[in-house]
């Protein structure tokens, strides 16, 4: 126990040392930086199989989760303590981010062309154009190399603090080091303005959540006194916080503060509506794409909100609470909406993009239903080959780019799927784990992992009534399949489309060994969740994972087994294949990107699709030109200068110049003065005051202070009658 | 004994100030880099001996009444002489400045009066601490005679300064006449006995938080700041913004907590919304800033808006959140005009676009700024981000939640142009930026110290958290 | 009306009186005479009150610093009259407040009970020897006064050093 | 006998009268000669308070005559800093004073 409790503490920290080397002493040396970052992915790996290993093999884990914690702070009465906890929860989520971390260091080894020339013309802050060797061009090595691997050290130092906490607090610290790197990562191409703003929506739409995650933190810590896992899961405390109302009438503590944090994973895990950031994030290197949007960061989110979910569903008594209601709608929404924009995507990246916001919303949807093992089932089947998609998406882009270099025609986008095409012939293993990764996306049955953990979600939503949960996330099942299918004709069936197709390579051992093991995880893990009552197959092998992760819940929660039922099974038989035989049918002769056959079918629908709803567009004309405008007129240049100098010359004018005005108008025949020399003098008389505003006078200062506290005097007497 | 132990601090402070004035008489011109020496090995040993031998211990009360030996006199002591031993740092061969016995000799007394401010425990002491403090920062401000702008900055102080304190004066003779005594701590039990009606003694408060915002910039009081931040020299900017600040804190989180208990839920009520139209009118207006000095004024304007709310929670976790949030700022924000100092004194500009390229021209520098500006935009893991969440904690805990959004939504606005200044740092170039850059090692060795503080604040906050919990046990 | 009602009456008249014809000189010689006059009502009003020591100070200290320093500035800034507009242009304003500030400052006061007091039979002249050593003596084993007037010497010490810094700058 | 309220009136009055000359007088000079009036308000106050609420008690004069130190010393920091400006704008106009703004 004490052995596996220091080793818990020890795991997130040979990453962050690495990032410390390397930042500080070997940034210099390429091969010494990748090897210090690799070794501290591989102890971290090491560290976290071996607790795995020992929480698989303890008997009774669930109730005697690993531990400890120390005092941190003492807060009079009640000690804030932190500490590391891995419980089955963690313990799996440990178990798939160690393996992909792993596979993602490796294989940035390869993505950033180590061992190959410096480019002739690279500059840092751009991707490599490639060096000119032997009278061709061959591709170059990326200029910021060690760089990288320090980032992606603090990246991963930071997730792996997020999932052995024992709080919420440095669950949030991790949180937030992430939000630090995927800004340092997306925008590591700074040279390039798309991927200077892409960081900059990432940072700040992501950051939004968390505003109201730490609001969340905050109210949940002055309600409960703590913000230990283990001290707010107990059945007193969670009755307590179900049943103390909180400030929004109708919800409870436990409600509001379950949204609060909700709305952090909204966030991170680009759920709709503030999803915005994540297509954008792809102008990140490859290696980052999968890992923020499949292992860690996007993870964290959902992670997070698994984990808060015996506060989520207090006071519900199996019922769905509010909170669990907006997860479901939400979840729902997400998952049916992303999966219709990747249909209309070119970019084989956007692609995947949006097919995780699709899959995140499946996850945050299951658990809205109360379906928090099959919640956490996906969550980690869709790690795995999300990261093998991502990273073979990459192997992808990486061929063609030595297609772009033989040609030297750089107008070809390496990226646009229609620039692709019979790949499969060229580049065998990617394509091979890329099928097998696509087809798990798809949940081809029985034998992908996608296939179990989707098929959990849909029973769950069926065997408990959730019909409009099940018939949304069904239609977004067929289109992932469809889509899925799309991306795989277009990129690696039939003929190649462009010379540069044509001259595609199979890229490196660093590369294509971490996809082969990332596909051996994308089916085989399927096989430890399979259900009891499964026809056929159901009871050959243990339904291992169900009981692991539903015993890691406090025992006073309880789950009523779901009974087998053929409907489920059948739909999602019918989406998995029917979306794959029908994107294959549709696109096994697709040509150019104008004559995209569903954009024919579609016709404008499509270009909303295109252009994603025009969502960013909506957010640029509601929140930000708004926000720029009311800085600039209406903070800037209308309280400074209008409304506060106007204020105070009106309020002069009112109370000074109101006899006088009113002799003079009145007085002298009003006729004459109305409409002759009467309304000139007046525009010159106003145009005289305006143009004589001006500040920097400290008198100006010192009247509005003394009015300022006359206002507070006044408006306090006004309230004492 | 334990009287002149106590004001151990402030004696020798007095003496350094001596020193300092006596030994500028003797120096040769070329000899004057010695002053700067002085004035920090001064600080500093007072600094050691304040900690060593000025604990408070059982007795509280001396000096007839006039100060209070409690925790937190000890930590705002502690403050303000850091402030006063970094700003020496930055005023290191700055034109006009660095050289002045004068003006080492009237930045120990500013101090000087600041650790009295902290300490006073009478209205009479309050109010000569506070003029103490603060005539020499008139002078301070306004002391590059040269530069057109200080003078003026030194003017318009001046004139504020001066109106507000008669105003503030006058709202003690008000409250003197209302207890009876000009003890503040016998103040409460003589208003409360003397039946004096709310509305009179709401007026008072007022008037004296006419005084007390115009120390710590609140709205609508911090009109001077800008003005004054950008046209005083550089290092006198930093210590205005930092410890004259927390002085005025110390005084206000004294005053209100101690002698109106009466009519706590009015003050409360009166801070909590000057406290959220203090850092939205900061954090705004520093938007559209192009002058760093500027925006940082208004940044800081927004800052006080943030420890406002600490003030106006009036609980126990209200006072620590003041003390830890101020400890962190002044940190921060010495390291941050410390940034500016330097950068200036190589270019002299003050302007954000001329910042582009300085991480080329000095990485390590930049990167100190990026961990300052981080905490000052409330980053995780530093010192201003643990110091934010107790503000907005003990917000939420006096059932003003809707101040704690406030605050939220500030920080992301604020959080903006922070980044804005990095990303001129970082991401711009210009002409010329592979120069590197010149620092000198006291003045490196103050940005180390101000960054490690800042990331000791933010990762082991036990010490602190439980530095500032004695704080608030003086009030509760 | 008694004698020291009358005397009451007068120096209330001159002190307001001088005091309005201070701020709206144009002269700024006349205007620093005008508030040495109003100095002279306030130490009038310290002798009805009964605090001779400090009626004292105002007229021999007080008057002689602060008016012989205004008008030393008014000579050395030559600004003896003022060209152009006495006021600015918030002025206005600024009378509005002030009246307003006058008014609350006023209805404020007058709920307070102790608002018409009359004041007691007392020994003032116990008071000025009082007053003597509270400044410096202990009372009780306790210095009452005696910190704040160090500081007090301390805060006089910094225009002395002001002075001198500016007094420097001339060459 | 005079009640304490006519001290009161009277220094509320000056107050109000030194408060003006500080908001709206342009000459520097005169704005310090303001903030003398509003000091003496104070002053008057505190001593009135002695007289009538506390006669036995010498805190009001000792107040009162740490308001005569700050005054003075306000006023010679203050003509010496306005003599700083008059010598490189050559005007001691506060509403001229002004180039840092907005």
């Amino acid at each position: 126990m004490e052995l596996t409790n220091l080793i818990i503490w020890l795991i997130p920290l040979p990453p962050l040392l690495a990032f410390f080397f390397i930042v500080l002493f070997t940034n210099k040396n390429n091969k010494l930086s990748h090897s210090i970052a690799v070794g501290g992915a591989g102890l971290s790996f090491l560290g976290a199989m071996y607790v795995f290993y020992q929480a698989l093999t303890t008997n009774h884990f669930a109730e005697h989760p690993f531990g400890n914690a120390i005092t941190w702070l003492n807060l009079g009465d009640k000690p804030f303590e932190i500490g590391v906890m891995i419980d089955p929860l963690s313990a799996i989520v440990l178990f798939f981010v160690a393996i992909t971390v792993l596979m993602i260091f490796i294989y940035s080894i390869g993505y950033h062309n180590y061992g190959q020339p410096k480019g002739d013309h690279d500059k840092k802050g751009f991707p490599p154009h490639g060096a000119a060797q032997d009278g061709h061009t061959v591709l170059s090595i990326e200029p910021m190399y060690a760089r990288f691997f320090a980032f992606i050290g603090l990246f991963a130092f930071g997730m792996f603090t997020l999932v052995v906490s024992d709080n919420l607090l440095t669950l949030f610290v991790g949180w937030e080091i992430m939000g630090l790197c995927s800004y340092l990562l997306i925008g590591f191409w700074f040279g390039k303005d798309s991927a200077k703003n892409a960081a900059k929506k990432a940072f700040m739409t992501t950051r939004v959540g968390d505003v109201f995650m730490l609001l969340g933190i905050s109210y949940l810590f002055t309600e409960a006194g703590t913000l230990s896992f283990k001290a707010i899961f107990t059945e007193e405390m969670i009755s307590h916080l179900a049943h103390a109302d909180s400030y929004i009438p109708g919800l409870s503590v436990a409600g509001l503060a379950g949204i609060l944090l909700f709305i952090g994973t909204v966030g991170k895990s680009a759920q709709f509506p503030l999803h915005v950031w994540l297509p954008d994030a792809m102008e990140g290197p490859t290696p980052v794409s999968a890992m923020i949007h499949a292992a860690t960061m996007v993870s964290a989110g959902v992670y997070m909100v698994i984990r808060m979910f015996p506060l989520l569903q207090a006071g519900g008594h199996g019922e769905l609470t509010t909170a669990m209601t907006v997860l479901a709608v939400i979840g729902s929404i997400t998952a049916l909406f992303a999966a219709t924009i990747a249909v209309a995507q070119n970019d084989v990246k956007r692609v995947l993009a949006y097919s995780t916001i699709s899959q995140l919303g499946f996850m945050v949807a299951a658990l809205g239903i109360g379906a928090y093992v099959a919640a956490v089932f996906h969550l980690v089947t869709h790690a795995f080959f999300k990261a093998l998609l991502f990273l073979g998406s990459g192997s992808v882009i990486h061929g063609m780019e030595h297609g772009v270099l033989h040609t030297g025609n750089h107008k070809v986008d390496p990226q646009d799927m229609y620039n692709m095409g019979g790949l499969s012939k060229k580049m065998p293993k990617t394509f091979w784990t890329f099928l097998i990764g696509g087809f798990a996306l798809s949940g081809f049955p029985l034998i992908t992992a996608g296939f179990w953990s989707k098929d959990e979600i849909l029973a769950d939503a069926f065997a408990n009534g959730h019909m409009g949960v099940f018939w949304t996330l069904a239609i977004a099942a067929f289109l992932t399949a469809f889509y899925t299918m799309r991306q795989i004709t277009l990129t690696f069936l039939g003929k190649a489309r462009t010379k540069e197709a044509e001259h595609a390579h199979e890229t490196p051992a660093t590369m294509t060994t971490p996809l082969i093991v990332l596909a051996i995880f994308a089916i085989g893990f399927g096989w430890v969740g399979v259900p009891e009552h499964f026809p056929g197959i159901g009871g050959i092998l243990p339904n291992w994972f169900h009981d692991f992760i539903a015993h890691g819940l406090p025992s006073f929660i309880h789950f009523e087994t779901i009974h087998f039922s053929w409907t489920p099974l059948i739909t999602s038989l019918v989406v998995a294949l029917g979306g794959l035989l029908t994107g294959w049918l549709v696109y096994r002769n697709a040509t150019t990107a104008e004559n995209d056959p569903i954009k024919k079918l579609l016709g404008p629908v499509h270009t909303l699709l295109k252009n994603k709803y025009y969502f960013d567009e909506l957010y640029d004309k509601v929140l930000v030109k708004p926000l720029a405008v009311f800085s600039e007129k209406v903070v800037y240049e209308f309280m400074d200068r209008k409304v506060i100098d106007g204020f105070l010359h009106k309020v002069a004018e009112l109370t000074f110049s109101l006899g006088t005005i009113f002799r003079e108008k009145f007085d002298l025949p009003v006729i004459n003065e109305f409409f002759g020399d009467g309304t000139a003098a007046m525009t010159q008389w106003f145009g005289e005051k305006i143009r004589k505003i001006q500040s920097g006078n400290i008198q100006q200062y010192m009247i509005i202070a003394v009015l300022g506290a006359f206002v507070a005097l006044f408006a306090f007497w006004m309230t004492l009658n | 004994m334990v009287d002149y132990l106590a004001i151990l601090p402030e004696i020798a402070l007095l003496v350094l100030a001596a020193i300092l004035l006596l030994v500028d008489i003797r120096l040769k011109e070329e000899g004057k880099d010695t002053l700067n020496w002085i004035a920090l090995f001064g600080l500093v040993i007072t600094f050691v001996l304040t900690i060593l031998l000025a604990q408070p211990g059982e007795e509280e009360v001396i000096w007839g009444g006039m100060l209070r030996h409690d925790w937190m006199a000890f930590v705002f002591r502690l403050v303000f002489i850091a402030g006063a031993a970094f700003t020496v740092v930055f005023s290191r061969g700055w034109e006009a400045i660095g050289d002045r016995g004068e003006f080492y000799g009237l930045l120990v007394l500013s101090t000087l009066g600041m650790t009295l401010m902290g300490a006073a425990g009478d209205l009479v002491m309050l109010l000569l601490a506070i003029e103490t403090a603060s005539i020499p920062l008139y002078i301070m401000a306004g002391f590059s005679t040269k530069d057109g702008k200080s003078a003026e900055a030194g003017f318009k102080y001046l004139l504020f300064g001066a109106m507000t304190s008669a105003v503030m004066m006058y709202g003690f003779s008000l409250l003197f006449g209302f207890g009876g005594t000009t003890d503040i701590y016998a103040l409460a039990d003589a208003i409360a006995a003397g039946n004096v009606p709310t509305l009179p003694l709401m007026t008072s408060i007022i008037l004296v938080l006419v005084g007390f915002g115009f120390k710590i910039s609140m709205f609508p009081f911090h009109f001077w700041s800008p003005d004054v931040y950008e046209g005083a020299p550089t290092p006198v900017t930093g210590f205005l913004s930092t410890a004259s600040k927390a002085a005025g804190f110390a005084v206000l989180v004294r005053v209100m907590l101690v002698a109106f208990p009466s009519v706590t839920v009015e003050w409360q009520t009166l801070l909590a919304i000057l406290s959220a139209i203090t850092m939205t009118v900061g954090n705004l207006v520093a938007l559209r800033q192009t002058n760093i000095k500027r925006m940082l004024a208004y940044s800081s304007i927004g800052h006080a808006g943030y420890i406002l709310m600490g003030v106006a929670a009036a609980s126990s976790l209200g006072v620590i959140s003041v003390v830890y949030y101020i400890a962190a700022y002044l940190l921060t924000n010495l390291a941050a005009f410390g940034f500016v100092a330097i950068y200036y004194k190589q270019t002299g500009s003050d302007e954000i676009e001329d910042y582009a390229g300085f991480s080329r021209r000095s990485p390590g520098l930049a990167f100190a700024m990026l961990f300052t500006f981080l905490s000052l935009g409330g980053i995780p893991p530093l010192g201003g981000f643990f110091g934010k969440l107790l503000v907005f904690s003990a917000a939420i805990q006096a059932d003003m939640v809707w101040l704690a959004v406030v605050g939220v939504l500030n920080a992301v606005i604020a959080l903006y142009y922070y980044l804005t200044v990095i990303k001129f740092v970082y991401l711009r170039r210009q002409e010329g930026d592979e120069v590197p850059f010149p620092v000198a090692k006291s003045q490196s060795l103050a940005i180390i110290i101000c960054v490690l503080g800042v990331t000791f604040l933010g990762v082991i906050m036990a010490p602190m958290f439980e530095l500032a919990q004695k704080v608030a046990s003086s009030f509760f | 009306m008694t004698p020291l009602e009358v005397i009451f009456w007068i120096a209330s008249a001159v002190i307001l009186i001088s005091a309005i014809m201070m701020v709206t000189r144009r002269n700024l010689v006349h205007a620093a005479l005008f508030l040495i006059v109003t100095l002279f009502g306030v130490a009038v009003y310290y002798v009805l009150l009964e605090a001779s020591f400090l009626a004292v100070v105002q007229i021999l200290v007080y008057i002689g610093a602060i008016a012989i320093l205004v008008i030393f500035a008014v000579m050395l800034t030559r600004q003896v009259t003022n060209p152009g507009q006495l006021f600015n242009k918030h002025a206005s304003l600024a009378l509005v407040m002030s009246i307003l500030v006058f008014i609350g400052l006023y209805l404020a006061l007058s709920v307070w009970p102790e608002f018409s007091a009359v004041a007691p039979e007392a020994d003032t002249a116990a008071a000025i020897s009082n007053l003597g050593t509270a400044f410096f003596v202990e009372e009780d084993g306790q210095p009452v006064y005696l910190l704040a007037t160090m500081t007090a010497s301390v805060l006089l010490l910094i225009p002395l050093v002001g002075a001198i810094f500016v007094a420097r700058q001339k060459e | 006998m005079i009640p304490l309220s006519n001290y009161l009136i009277v220094a509320a009055g000056l107050f109000s009268i030194g408060l003006y000359a500080v908001l709206a007088r342009k000459n520097a000079i005169m704005i310090l000669m303001g903030i003398e009036l509003m000091l003496n308000a104070v002053n008057i106050n505190l001593v009135a308070f002695w007289r009538y609420l506390t006669p036995e008690n010498v805190s009001g004069q000792v107040f009162a005559a740490m308001v005569f130190v700050v005054a003075a010393a306000e006023v010679a920091v203050g003509i010496a800093l306005i003599m700083t400006v008059y010598r490189r704008r050559d005007t001691v106009s506060a509403d001229e004073i002004n180039l840092m703004k907005w």
